[in-house]
């Protein structure tokens, strides 16, 4: 046999994560490590990939630039994994891929879980993949998805005071949308001593249909002042700020979310119809008892089944390069959970590129209007929103890689 | 305290220096970018030992001096162009003048309200970047000092060559904080921070001592964080956390504060610790949640054990038990 | 015999500042305690309201074993100390510098009374009493401080170099004042002094320290007349 | 007009947490002239505390009172097993105004690691005891509902009981006797030691109050690495500071100041200045006053 | 009165705390190579008086003559540049530093070298010459064999002795001592008797004291302040037996 790819053995292939597990930013992601272990062990049951148990690294880089360097160091030199696995984070994986430099040393950096455009620059960014719709895109469809449903109507917004705030904001300007108020939070300061201002604000603006487009956190302390405020526009929720569980969870009352407009590229956790959401939650709940699924979790395990497909296809002795080549060229065609095609080739380095949008029901969980699915695509450039006709393959036996 | 015979100061430095280039040559990536996080709180730390162990200030937000530092080098790189070389000099210059600001108002400003004011300036300055587009908001500016010169060999990785540059500014750095505390600058903070009317009957003025240290402290604090920039080739409002004035403080005490002596001692702990608290905690650690927390759990363990047991850093506590053995016999 | 000090040996880490101290008081006298600087007299007050460890021997107040007991304790039982150079609280007031001497009696009628009392005695500190201790003068710094151990009502009081930094006129005062309390109240004092002629002859004994240990203890009158003593300690 | 009002009580209900906060670290200062960096910890934990009582019988009123005897004893232990050993071998020296603070930041690190193993990562949630609803004034809603009215009122209560406390008894001077200086605090019959731990517990109590408060006040969920409590942290601490540390109605005003201040700038000037406001607020007291609003000059004598 | 043009001299000095008049039109005169005397009750203002000269309190009047120069008031700093030393009441060592250490700090103010030559370490000459200085000032008060104690482990008339080399190592023309025996036992005081004596032949010197038999065997000349007022100057012999001082101050005995 010839010689093994580093991070691989005769009976295991090593994946590497950083991402914050303590501080202040490890909120709900730290449960995205439990969720890739959870699925891989399910895998690793029904016999792996090609005998192989895929094996899940990972190190808690409390969200600091440096930690996370020093941490991926680690994972390549001595942990010897094969590839990066949704290391998370716009700015530790700009640090990561100028620093490390993952791209010279023709390390795969699968999935990073950030929904910054840049990443899916191949020429800067060779080895890295983006799977996240990027900000922009989702701004642009929810401008199209506003224009087309709430024309006329006076607009608020609250966002993010830094890169993911500015992204959205110039989605938007493409998709032609002006918000009568604007209301931006610096990252780290939504809590009790902000989120009234923000909801006298955009009273006090008249806004009629407000946009969340912050991250959890934001939108749970929005509408809960909104609540006690009786302020209820129609509300908009962002996919980053939307996750139906952890709102509920936060203790928001199910009926604030009532009629709410929510998107996602993959199905809403709550809705136990979806196949996937069906398995994976049973999956989940068996690995980590008494941990809810929520986001998090579901792209968590959907970025696992990903990887094990692309690991499937780069054959029996997977190496980091036929297992990039692998991804190119069948990418596009892995099933997934998402309701919003792939999009990876020799070409594009781009995962998901849309929504779908629905509507909160009386118990707060996110359905798509009347039962199917409106899913909208399109790009972090220039490019036109357009209705799309995708419509997802059903989901592999057992869900695991065919 | 304990005089200072500078020349022999440098040959020792040297040596040092020689010893590095050795090891540097001899260790994995990993323990180069070590290596490199050492040098960087080698130069935090002493700025720090400067300020709070000998000028008496304490300071909580030595982080943001850090951040002007990084800041300065990326924007003189990537907006004005300015040779590589120079971005480390630039860093110094602007910081040091942010520190003399700075040190105006501290000089008026006791213990604790020195304390508090230095911690909203840790937690403020990070948020500044997004407020001005300059500073790239949350993925923050690109810091390329570029690849090693040729002239160096094919396998000459980047990180060795980050590494001679930080290891390099670390040993002059130190050497010449090393000299001014040791002397007549070092010997007056000492003074003030022990009675301040007497110094002043002396003739010491002790508002620009208490400046004059800032600026010093600062200008130092400066170049950390243009090497800690260099080392993750960014700079972003994440790289400065309040966490990381915390560490600096931590590490100073881990060196001890009133001797430079121990600097590379409390450095390395903080690089290493995090590190084989991970190892511990994935050996005895049970459940997900242990694992998570132990090392943080360790960290902070052991930081209250060193001021317990060795309030004045090893260094200090080795010699208090020499004199003590001496005693005895 | 009310205070009795036996054997008594004190260490600074390695300075020995007391060795085999002997001597005794009977209650309603004053004892003066002389000797140079370092001799050991503030370690022998100060070991006595137990600031510091004795390494051997043993001292006793009436039954109260003083070596084995807390500071605060022995304060509750009437024995107060005046500690060397100015002990006040510089940030609190004149007033709060009072009354934390009576402040563990808890009874703020009788406390004023007091305060009164001694305030006669000290009518500086009548005109000052809102003033910040830290911004009186050395004197009246010292005078404060004599007044705060006499709020606390003690039957001992051990009184470190009282006359330190007082004009003539006011060591002459308080001297007196030491006198009357002690034949009027039948308080038990002793009294470290520099000012050994002063305090000798307002004693009705004394003991002299020396490197530590004690070298003469006899009545005032005697030791005044020795001449040992005098070409040692009162200078002529 | 109603914005501004609505404004004002925002920054009246998040100040007086911080007063909390602040009076929590003051009591601590007061008694041994440290400042409490683990107070925020300390408040979580006690806050855990209180959760467990709720989700039991569910009955925040009496989560309330355990919570704070938790927070009580545990600030006492602390005292007990770490301050006191520690004050006493690093009173001089350099250290001896770093230790405290250090040992604090280590003490907060351990709370939240031991409040992780204990209760996970993960939001629990505690469901505020009165409505969060706020009164309508015809079509408009104020920034003020029972909840809120609740908060003040508690605060009030405690911050009056306290100041009782320290004016009707000597423990206030009894306090700040044994920071000043300890031993002549013993020459005067106080027991010092108890004293601080005193202190210590008090401000644990208050801790627990402030927890408690600020979690009925927001969306009701907490966890170890709370935002929430990342800011009590800091507001807590540069409240005290504009307040002088030493009087509980420096802590008091300056917390309301700074709430209000706050809130109007994120309403009226822009939420993205969230973390510059305190430092400007900060450098502009100090600069007037450097010794705090209530604070007392350090009268310098030869 | 001195036959010499006084080295220092103060007019028409005032200054209330609050309500408290601490200082009221206060002069003094201090002649070249004179030990003058100021004594009075406590609280007459001694001290005061001291720190108005030192800048560390600003009088609410008065004048200042150095030299014959006029001279504004100084601020504490300046001090050794004019050529005034003084020691603290309390002593006021530098605890944490050694002996020679603290008196180098005194000795600062002839330091050539900046901060440039510092950090390179070019300054070993300097600090040299600083290090030889404070040796000579210990060397006259006796206590060289001091040099390397921490300042904090001294007893408390070698601090005193600390204190004053401290204050000479800056080569003053006026030397102000507040209660410089006080604290001390008859033989110490015997010892900075004649240590002030013989410092009178280099400078002029200005002490506060309590103890009269130091006093009257060192001043030529004394002023006498009660309540922060001038009550009487002048030769030592004449002061001591006038009736109100008696009265105000000396009491009956001594
Ligand atoms: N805290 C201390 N540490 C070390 N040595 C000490 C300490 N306190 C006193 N000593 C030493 O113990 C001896 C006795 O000191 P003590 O102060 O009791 O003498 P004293 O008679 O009170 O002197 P003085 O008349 O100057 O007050 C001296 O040699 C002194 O140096
Ligand atoms: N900052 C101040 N506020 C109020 N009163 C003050 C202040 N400073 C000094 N005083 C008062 O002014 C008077 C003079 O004080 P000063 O210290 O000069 O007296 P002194 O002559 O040195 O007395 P002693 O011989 O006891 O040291 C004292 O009554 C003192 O209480
Ligand atoms: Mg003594
Ligand atoms: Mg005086």
């Amino acid at each position: 046999a010839q010689a093994r790819e580093v991070g691989v053995s005769a009976t295991e292939i090593k994946f590497g994560m950083t991402v914050p597990m303590t501080g202040s930013a490890s909120l709900g992601y730290n449960k995205i490590p439990g969720a890739v272990k959870a699925y891989f062990d399910y895998l690793n049951e029904n016999g792996g990939v090609n005998g192989r148990n895929l094996k899940l690294v990972v190190k808690d880089d409390r969200y600091v630039p440096m930690e996370a360097i020093s941490k991926t160091l680690e994972l390549i030199l001595k942990d010897k994994v094969m590839a990066l696995l949704a290391p998370l984070g716009t700015s530790n994986n700009i640090a990561i891929a100028s620093s490390v430099n993952p791209g010279r040393r023709g390390i795969p950096v699968l999935f990073v879980n950030t929904g910054f455009s840049g990443f899916a620059n191949q020429k800067k960014y060779p080895t890295t993949y983006a799977i996240l719709p990027s900000y922009i895109m989702e701004a642009k469809i929810m401008g199209a998805y506003i224009k087309e449903n709430f024309a006329g109507k006076k607009l608020g917004l609250l966002y993010q005071d830094d890169d993911f705030g500015s992204d959205a904001l110039a989605g938007f300007k493409q998709a032609g949308i002006e918000f009568a108020v604007k209301v931006p939070y610096a990252s780290g300061s939504q809590g009790t001593a902000t989120a009234p201002g923000w909801i006298t604000k955009l009273q006090a603006g008249g806004a009629e249909v407000v946009v969340l487009f912050g991250v959890t956190t934001a939108s749970i302390f929005a509408l809960s002042v909104a609540a006690a405020l009786k302020f209820a526009p129609q509300w908009i929720l962002g996919s980053v700020g939307g996750d139906a569980t952890t709102i509920k969870l936060a203790g928001v009352p199910a009926g604030i979310l009532f009629n709410a407009v929510g998107s996602s590229f993959a199905p809403a956790t709550t809705d136990t119809t979806d196949e996937y959401v069906k398995l994976f939650s049973e999956i989940y709940a068996k690995a980590v008892p008494g941990s809810a699924f929520d986001n998090n979790v579901m792209v968590g395990m959907n970025t696992a089944f990903i990887t094990a497909q692309a690991v499937k296809a780069a054959g029996a002795n997977p190496t980091r390069k036929s297992l990039m080549a692998a991804i190119n060229a069948k990418g596009a065609n892995f099933a997934s959970a998402g309701l919003v095609p792939l999009n990876f080739s020799s070409t594009s380095r781009v995962g998901y590129n849309g929504f779908w949008f629905g509507k909160y029901s009386s118990a707060g969980d996110l359905k798509p209007v009347d039962g199917k699915y409106v899913v909208y695509t399109t790009d972090s450039g220039a490019g036109a929103v357009v209705k799309s006709t995708y419509k997802r393959p059903a989901m592999p036996a057992k869900g695991l890689p065919n | 305290m304990h005089k200072v015979k500078s020349s022999s100061h440098l040959r020792t430095f040297i040596f040092i220096g020689f010893i590095l280039f050795l090891i540097s040559n001899r260790v994995d990536e990993l323990r180069v970018y070590q290596g490199i996080q050492v040098a960087v709180y080698v130069v935090g730390i002493s700025s720090l030992i400067l300020l709070t162990g000998y000028s008496g200030q304490v300071s909580l937000g030595h982080g943001a001096l850090l951040a002007i530092g990084g800041y300065s080098a990326a924007v003189a790189k990537n907006i004005y162009q300015i040779p590589t070389p120079l971005t480390f000099v630039v860093a110094v210059l602007i910081t040091a003048f942010a520190g003399a600001i700075l040190g105006i108002a501290a000089a008026r400003l006791s213990g604790p309200y020195l304390a508090g004011t230095t911690l909203t300036l840790a937690i403020a300055i990070p948020s500044i970047a997004n407020q001005f587009k300059v500073f790239g908001g949350e993925q923050g500016l690109l810091f390329d000092v570029g690849f090693p010169p040729l002239s160096l060999g094919e396998d000459f990785t980047q990180y060795k060559w980050f590494f001679w540059i930080a290891a390099a500014c670390a040993l002059i750095s130190t050497w010449f904080v090393k000299n001014i505390l040791g002397s007549r600058y070092g010997r007056t903070w000492r003074a003030i921070r022990s009675n301040d009317v007497a110094a002043e009957l002396s003739g010491i003025s002790i508002a620009r001592s208490k400046i004059l240290a800032f600026t010093i402290s600062a200008g130092v604090a400066g170049l950390a964080g243009a090497l800690l920039a260099m080392s993750i080739s960014t700079v972003s409002p994440s790289a400065f956390p309040l966490a990381l004035s915390f560490s600096l403080l931590t590490g100073a005490v881990l060196s001890g504060l009133s001797t430079l002596s121990g600097v590379i001692i409390g450095s390395v702990i903080l690089v290493a610790i995090p590190e084989l608290a991970d190892v511990v905690a994935h050996r005895i650690g049970s459940s997900e949640a242990v694992v998570t927390n132990l090392p943080g759990f360790m960290v902070s363990a052991l930081l209250i054990l060193t001021i317990l047991l060795a309030p004045n850093g090893p260094v200090e506590q080795m010699r208090a038990h020499k004199a003590h053995k001496a005693h005895k016999t | 015999m009310s205070l009795q000090v036996l054997d008594l040996s004190v260490d600074h880490g390695a300075i020995r500042a007391l060795r085999g101290v002997s001597f005794s008081v009977e209650s309603g006298q004053l004892a003066a305690v002389i000797g140079a600087n370092g001799a050991g007299k503030t370690t022998l007050l100060r070991t006595l309201s137990a600031l510091n460890k004795a390494s051997q021997g043993s001292a006793s107040w009436k039954d109260t074993n003083l070596l084995h007991s807390k500071t605060e304790q022995l304060v509750r039982r009437g024995i107060s100390h005046v500690s060397e150079g100015k002990a006040v609280i510089p940030e609190l007031s004149v007033l709060e510098n009072l009354d934390l001497g009576a402040i563990w009696r808890g009874n703020k009628s009788e406390s004023k009374k007091t305060r009164d009392e001694i305030i006669q005695i000290f009518p500086r500190l009548g005109e000052r009493l809102s003033q910040r201790a830290g911004t009186l003068s050395g004197g009246e710094r010292q005078m404060l401080a004599i007044g705060r151990s006499l709020m606390s009502k003690p039957e001992l009081l051990l009184l470190d170099e009282p006359s330190l930094g007082l004009a003539p006129l006011v060591v002459e005062q308080i001297f007196q004042t030491i006198r009357d309390l002690t034949t009027s109240m039948g308080l038990t004092v002793v009294l470290v002094e520099q000012n050994a002629m002063g305090a000798l002859k307002i004693a009705d004994v004394g003991v002299v320290l020396n490197l530590g240990k004690v070298v003469a203890h006899d009545s005032a009158k005697v030791l005044i007349n020795d001449p040992a003593v005098r070409a040692a300690y009162l200078g002529y | 007009m109603f914005q501004f009002i609505n404004t004002i009580l925002i920054g009246i209900t998040t100040g007086s947490i911080y007063s909390l906060m602040a009076i929590a670290i003051v009591l601590i200062w007061r008694s041994t002239r440290v400042i409490n960096f683990a107070q925020a910890g300390l408040a979580l934990f006690s806050t855990y505390i209180g959760y467990e009582v709720v989700s039991r019988i569910d009955s925040f009123w009496i989560a309330l009172p355990v919570a704070m005897l938790g927070g009580a004893l545990i600030s006492a232990v602390i005292e007990l097993a770490l301050m006191r050993p520690l004050l006493r071998h690093t009173n001089s020296g350099p250290i001896a105004a770093v230790a405290p603070i250090i040992a604090t930041l280590g003490l907060l690190g351990i709370v939240r690691a031991i409040t992780a193993f204990i209760w996970g990562g993960q939001d629990v949630v505690i469901k505020a005891p009165l409505s969060n609803i706020g009164f309508s004034i015809g079509e408009q809603t104020l920034v003020f509902s029972p909840m809120k009215a609740a908060i003040i009122i508690s605060v009030l209560i405690l911050v009056i009981a306290l100041t009782l406390v320290f004016q009707k008894t000597n423990l206030g001077l009894s306090l700040r006797a044994s920071a000043f200086s300890p031993e002549i605090a013993r020459l005067s019959g106080i027991r010092v030691d108890l004293i601080r731990t005193l202190g210590w517990s008090l401000s644990g109590a208050v801790g627990a109050v402030a927890g408690l408060l600020q979690v009925a006040n927001s969306s009701g969920s907490i966890s170890p690495d709370s935002v929430d409590f990342a800011v009590l942290l800091a507001a807590g601490f540069i409240t005290a500071v504009i307040g002088g540390l030493d009087s509980l109605v420096g802590a008091v005003i300056s917390g309301l100041i700074y709430g209000i201040i706050l809130s109007f700038v994120l309403v009226y000037v822009s939420s993205g200045l969230y973390f510059i406001t305190p430092l400007v607020i900060l450098i502009v007291i100090l600069i007037l006053r450097p010794q705090g609003i209530f604070g007392m000059k350090a009268s310098r004598r030869a | 009165m001195s036959t010499n043009s006084p080295i220092l001299q103060v007019r028409g000095v005032s200054i209330s705390f609050g309500g408290l008049c601490a200082l009221n039109d206060v002069y003094l005169e201090l002649g070249k190579n004179e030990v003058v005397g100021l004594i009075g009750p406590n609280g007459a203002g001694k001290t005061t008086l001291f720190n108005v000269l030192c800048g560390l309190i600003r009088p609410d009047s008065g004048s200042l003559e150095i030299d014959g120069k006029k001279h504004n008031w100084p601020n504490t700093d300046e001090l050794v540049g004019l050529g005034i030393a003084r020691t603290l009441q309390g002593v006021g060592l530098f605890g944490d530093l050694t002996v020679l250490e603290n008196v180098m700090i005194g000795a600062q103010r002839f330091a050539k070298s900046g901060l440039i030559s510092a950090a390179f370490g070019r300054n070993n000459k300097d600090e040299k010459a600083l290090r030889e200085k404070s040796r000579a000032a210990l060397e006259r008060v006796y206590a060289l064999g001091l040099a390397h104690r921490r300042a904090d482990t001294l007893s408390y008339p070698d601090t005193k002795r600390v204190a004053i080399a401290r204050a000479l190592v800056s080569e003053p023309k006026i030397l102000m001592l507040d209660e410089p025996a006080g604290g001390l036992a008859e033989q110490d005081i015997e010892w900075m008797n004649s240590l002030i004596r013989n410092l009178s032949a280099q400078m002029s010197v200005l002490l506060v004291e309590h103890h009269m038999d130091v006093v009257m065997s060192v001043c030529s000349k004394l002023y006498v302040l009660n309540f922060g007022e001038v009550i009487a100057s002048g030769g030592a012999e004449k002061v001591r037996r006038d009736p109100a001082v008696m009265a105000a101050y000396l009491g009956t005995s001594v």
